[in-house]
């Protein structure tokens, strides 16, 4: 099974798909979670492998970028889904994937997305008193280094 | 007066000489897992090392006293006390040579035994008055594994007394004067009293009060200075207690073997005594640098399933043939 | 019952098995490279720390190689190289560098300089005992002021740089004039008092 | 601190996520039989909390699990992340695409080859950079090296995880010679950076190949003495035997790769089944096991080791001339806009490499999908209903390096 039918199957029953370029589509946020059902249930996308968002802060957007693959078929497919950069939020994966749980916390903590439905969204990687989103690009880190600190 | 003066000298001699021993054997120990991990070894301070541990001694002699601030203040200066006092009275009862040892009890074996299970109420006192998680599961550790081996130990030397028909460790190394050793009579008590010796001392792979991959450093975790040093040299002392027992009750003691031991000059004999001793030791720390650590159900399991049916096999068997010889 | 006792003998043998392996270790010669006194013999491309390469024949024998063409201080990924410039005293040659100042906090031995520069003038050199007492003189100086020392990779004369150490935003640049200006001019000044001293 | 809300129950999580059935029929029928084994204590005690880490000798590095006890059993284990965040993500967006290269050192710094790899394709495919075969045999080379180094030295870890402290430094010994390779090529003994952008940093030297021919000679003697002491070893059975069992739909819904993967019976092997560069020109094995136990991760290992060196030797021999880098490569490379995602099997599983490009000099956004990071988030199930002393070897088995887990 290549690229090229898996889209095509996709396309069949969600018209709103649109293909990026190779192995990358893009869905609409509203049909995220049918399609990701479709992926799962009907071509045996059953490993979530990679999750994660890219803050275009041009495009006033934030990109998530969902990795998913078959053990079975060894298709990969990707896809972006488009959010607001004003308080962006996406339905959670936790309850299909348990390997969402922590990707989730991640883009949680790094990029601010809301995962509705997470049952444990807390910070990962940055401390609980972290403010701010690390790796959105108008993140302005602290004047932390003032001084080198004096080991005399 | 005489005889007060007499015993505090004698305490004096063997603390001294116990002491010394507990640098020896540091030293051996590092040079030991050195050696087999294919390392030198200290070898920096003084002739080969040999220093080494006297400037850790130094070290530890100089070091702070920290006591956890919510720690029981009593109970946690009590633990190293009682840690080292228990396996150093053993002592007082070991033969050493045929004239030297400081008393013969009647029940000899008996008060050595009881002294060295009494060791795990410094582990548990060292655990709970350290108000430190992991020195309170260690010394819960300690608790199971002390009472699970106290019982096979036991029951694997009942063998030899059996044979002995005496309590008194001078008497049992006399009776071995006169025949075979103990370890040929009782091979299996043999092994069965080295293997339960050594986790009784809390050595690897039974060393789980300290595990220290696990707990850190177990029941110790808060000491620090001297009273760590105090649990050190109190876990040299016992292994030395267990070794000497080892070496009277199976070993022959202070016997050389295949010489007329009558008229051997009192120096030979202890030198027998103590090399047999150390090749105990070695032996100790050889199984040490080379098994992984046992998990503590396996350790129950092993001393229950393992140990103590074969020393309760060892027994009957003894008790059988003994029985048809003097019949 | 038999199994029992097949297992017991089984394991004891196992365990006597590797009891062999460390007993054998015992007796064979030890690995161990006993540090100061022996040395491992180090591969030519050995990354230590990097070294200035001076001029060795010709009228400006002495003079560094760096021509401050910046190729270092662009490809650096973490910024830890300050170079200004000068005029050359070779009038064939534009530039030369006035102060060559890498910062070993922040270098990670990446070798990306070495390698992008075109003039050979830097090297990676053996030196690995990069312990120091104090973390002010990691700035060290390769080149230093008009001079053009060759005997300034030394590592008896490390000279504090700390005045140039690279600063990102220009908010933390005001933070650290304002705080540490006195402390600046204070490690200039010894510097400077140190260089003479030597000189 | 709170405790974790999600479903910590094992019979919760049961009914929550449905196993998918249909790629199971696939694989051999030994990976089904496996059941998932909790165990609780019979005598129920207060519960209390054991802060392990981030300061604790066996935590790998500075990770701190909160872990709920009840008596010895663990109930609860959540692990707190984050003590080595160096934002190496950030820090990429803002280099130059050879510039970043250095950085993924320090993610998994005892598989740099692979990370630097995974970066290094990722650039090429986004320029659309072809690399000379010498450099991709040479990558191969000194990724499954690097393999070996880095198996080598979690056996020893692991032995000493358990308390076979002599294994410790049985693995450094010959990891050393490994490093001492390394060293000769590119001059670090850890943070190599010699796979770059384009090819290799610099081509290998005969003293290289020898060192390299002397070593795999040697290692077949040593893995049967690690074998001796450590494999045989009926305690250290007893300690990893059926300890921390995980299934294979398990593995697979938490995104488990590499060695944890194919010890649960799926001899999954980017390398074989998806073949990048040049692997689908060597002749070697995937090790799979089926119990998914401490025990046959350590034998996945193990026998991989065996495998790069097989691989290894291969190699060296089918080395064929040629130029080591790309020439004339710009110095700083302008892709076109696009992304990429590389998928490659580092020593403790899939490492991927996501990498947006906006047509400048620096890419958009660098996404490390490092195998730690997704091998980690299991331990919370897989710890559930056993002792404290299997936390040790069950953290241990995972093979997890901090600096990749929080990048």
């Amino acid at each position: 099974m290549n690229f090229q039918t898996v889209v095509d199957s996709i396309k069949v029953k969600f018209s709103r798909v649109d293909v990026e370029h190779e192995k990358v589509i893009v869905v609409p946020a509203s049909d995220f979670l049918p399609v990701v059902d479709f992926l799962r249930s009907t071509l045996q996308m059953n490993v979530l492998d990679l999750l994660t968002a890219s803050d275009h802060i041009s495009e006033n957007q934030i990109h998530m970028m969902y990795g998913f693959y078959s053990y079975a078929n060894k298709t990969y497919l990707r896809i972006k889904v488009r959010l607001d950069r004003k308080d962006p939020a996406m339905p959670t994966l936790t309850s299909l994937w348990e390997a969402a749980n922590w990707f989730e916390r991640e883009v949680f903590d790094l990029f601010g997305v809301r995962f509705e439905g997470h049952p444990d969204l807390r910070r990962i990687l940055t401390p609980p008193d972290f403010e701010g989103h690390g790796l959105r690009k108008d993140y302005e880190r602290p004047g932390f280094f003032v001084k080198k600190p004096d080991f005399k | 007066m005489n005889t007060m003066l007499s015993a505090i000298l004698g305490v004096l001699i063997l603390f001294g000489v116990i002491a010394l021993q507990g640098l020896i054997l540091v030293y051996m120990e590092r040079k030991v897992s050195a050696w087999m991990q294919s390392r030198l070894g200290p070898n920096r301070v003084g002739p080969w090392g040999l220093l080494q541990t006297a400037a850790d001694i130094v070290k530890l002699l100089l070091k702070e006293n920290i006591r956890n601030e919510r720690s029981d203040r009593v109970i946690f200066f009590l633990a190293p006390i009682l840690a080292f006092v228990a396996p150093f009275a053993a002592f007082v009862t070991v033969p050493f040579a045929a004239t030297i040892g400081f008393r013969d009890l009647d029940m000899g074996a008996f008060y050595v035994f009881a002294l060295g299970s009494s060791v795990v109420f410094a582990v548990i006192w060292a655990g709970y008055g350290s108000n430190n998680r992991y020195a309170l599961i260690g010394a819960m550790r300690s608790a199971a594994q002390m009472i699970s081996y106290e019982v096979p130990l036991v029951t694997a030397v009942l063998g030899v007394f059996l044979v002995a028909g005496t309590l008194s460790l001078r008497e049992i190394v006399q009776l071995q004067s006169q025949g075979l050793w103990y370890v040929a009579v009782q091979p299996l008590g043999f092994v069965l009293f080295l293997v339960a010796a050594t986790a009784e001392s809390n050595r690897a792979p039974f060393d789980l009060p300290e595990a220290e991959s696990e707990l850190v450093a177990g029941f110790h975790t808060e000491y620090s200075g001297m009273k760590f040093a105090f649990f050190y040299l109190g876990e040299y002392a016992e292994m030395l207690v267990s070794s000497c027992v080892l070496v009277v009750l199976f070993l022959g003691g202070w016997l050389i073997p295949f010489a007329n031991n009558a008229n051997v000059p009192t120096w030979l004999h202890l030198l027998s005594f103590v090399s047999k001793v150390y090749l105990i030791i070695f032996l100790m720390m050889w199984f040490r640098w080379t098994f992984p650590r046992l998990r503590v159900d396996h350790l129950m399991a092993f001393g229950w399933k393992v140990l103590m049916p074969l020393a309760l096999v060892n027994l009957l068997a003894t008790g059988l043939i003994v029985y048809w010889l003097k019949s | 019952m038999i199994r029992y006792i097949k297992d017991l003998l089984k394991n004891s043998w196992a365990l006597l098995v590797g009891l062999a392996v460390t007993m054998r270790y015992m007796f064979r010669p030890k690995t161990t490279v006993q540090f100061p006194e022996q040395k491992k013999e180090l591969g030519d491309r050995y990354i230590g720390y990097v070294k200035m390469m001076y001029e060795t024949e010709g009228e400006h024998a002495g003079v560094t190689k760096c021509v401050a063409c910046m190729a270092c201080v662009v490809v650096c990924p973490v910024s830890c190289i300050q170079v200004t410039h000068d005029k050359h005293p070779d009038p064939t040659k534009k530039r030369i560098a006035k102060e060559f100042i890498l910062d070993y906090v922040k270098c990670e031995f990446c070798n990306l300089c070495v390698e992008a520069c075109n003039f050979d003038a830097i090297i990676m050199g053996h030196d690995y005992e990069l312990a120091l007492y104090d973390r002010s003189v990691m700035d060290m100086v390769l080149v230093k002021d008009m001079k053009y020392h060759d005997d300034l990779y030394d590592a008896s004369r490390r000279q504090t740089g700390s005045a140039n150490r690279s600063i990102t935003s220009p908010r933390e640049r005001e933070i650290i004039e304002v705080i540490n200006k006195k402390e600046h001019e204070e490690r200039i000044k010894k510097a400077a008092a140190q260089s003479e001293n030597a000189s | 601190m709170t405790m974790s809300k999600s479903d910590q129950s094992v019979h919760k999580r049961s009914v929550r996520f449905s196993p998918e059935r249909s790629l199971f029929d696939q694989l051999p029928a030994e990976t089904r039989i496996v059941s998932r084994r909790v165990r609780t204590a019979e005598l129920r005690t207060e519960e209390f909390l054991l802060n392990v880490g981030p300061q604790h000798p066996s935590t790998h590095g500075v990770l701190r699990l909160v872990v709920s006890l009840d008596g010895e059993v663990i109930t609860q284990c959540d692990p707190d992340l984050g003590y080595l965040h160096r934002t190496f993500e950030k820090i990429s967006e803002n280099r130059t695409y050879q510039q970043i290269v250095p950085f993924t050192d320090r993610m998994d710094y005892l598989g740099s080859m692979n990370a630097n790899w995974g970066v290094a394709v990722a650039v090429e495919q986004l320029a659309g950079i072809e690399v000379p075969e010498r450099a991709e045999y040479l990558r191969v080379i000194v990724a499954e090296l690097n393999r070996i180094a880095s198996h080598l030295m979690w056996m020893g870890a692991f032995g000493a995880d358990v308390g076979a402290v002599t294994a410790f430094l049985f693995g450094f010994r010959e990891r050393e010679m490994v490093l001492d390779m390394f060293e000769e090529i590119c001059g670090s003994r850890l943070t190599y950076g010699y796979i770059r952008v384009g090819g290799v940093a610099e081509d290998i030297t005969p003293r290289f190949v020898k060192l390299a021919q002397e070593f795999l000679d040697l290692l077949p003697s040593k893995l049967n003495e690690y074998h001796d002491l450590l494999t045989g070893n009926p305690i250290f059975k007893q300690r990893t035997k059926g300890v921390g069992v995980i299934t294979l739909d398990e593995a697979i819904r938490y995104g488990v790769t590499g060695p944890m993967l194919r010890s649960c019976g799926f001899p999954w092997d980017l390398r074989k089944d998806e073949p990048y560069s040049i692997y689908e020109r060597f002749d070697f094995d995937i090790p799979v096991y089926y119990d998914g136990d401490c025990f046959d991760r350590y034998r996945v290992r193990m026998d991989e080791i065996g495998e790069s060196a097989k691989i290894v030797r291969q190699a060296l021999e089918g080395l064929p001339e040629g130029d080591f880098k790309v020439k004339k490569l710009a110095r700083n490379i302008k892709p076109p806009v696009g992304d990429v995602y590389v998928r490659q099997e580092a020593p403790r599983g899939e490492y991927g490499v996501y990498m947006e490009s906006d047509g400048t000099i620096k890419p958009n956004r660098v996404k490390y999908r490092t195998p730690s990071f997704s091998n980690l988030s299991i331990l919370a199930l897989m710890t559930v209903g056993w002792k404290i002393a299997d936390l040790v070897a069950i953290l241990g088995s995972v093979d997890i390096v901090l600096g990749d887990v929080d990048r």
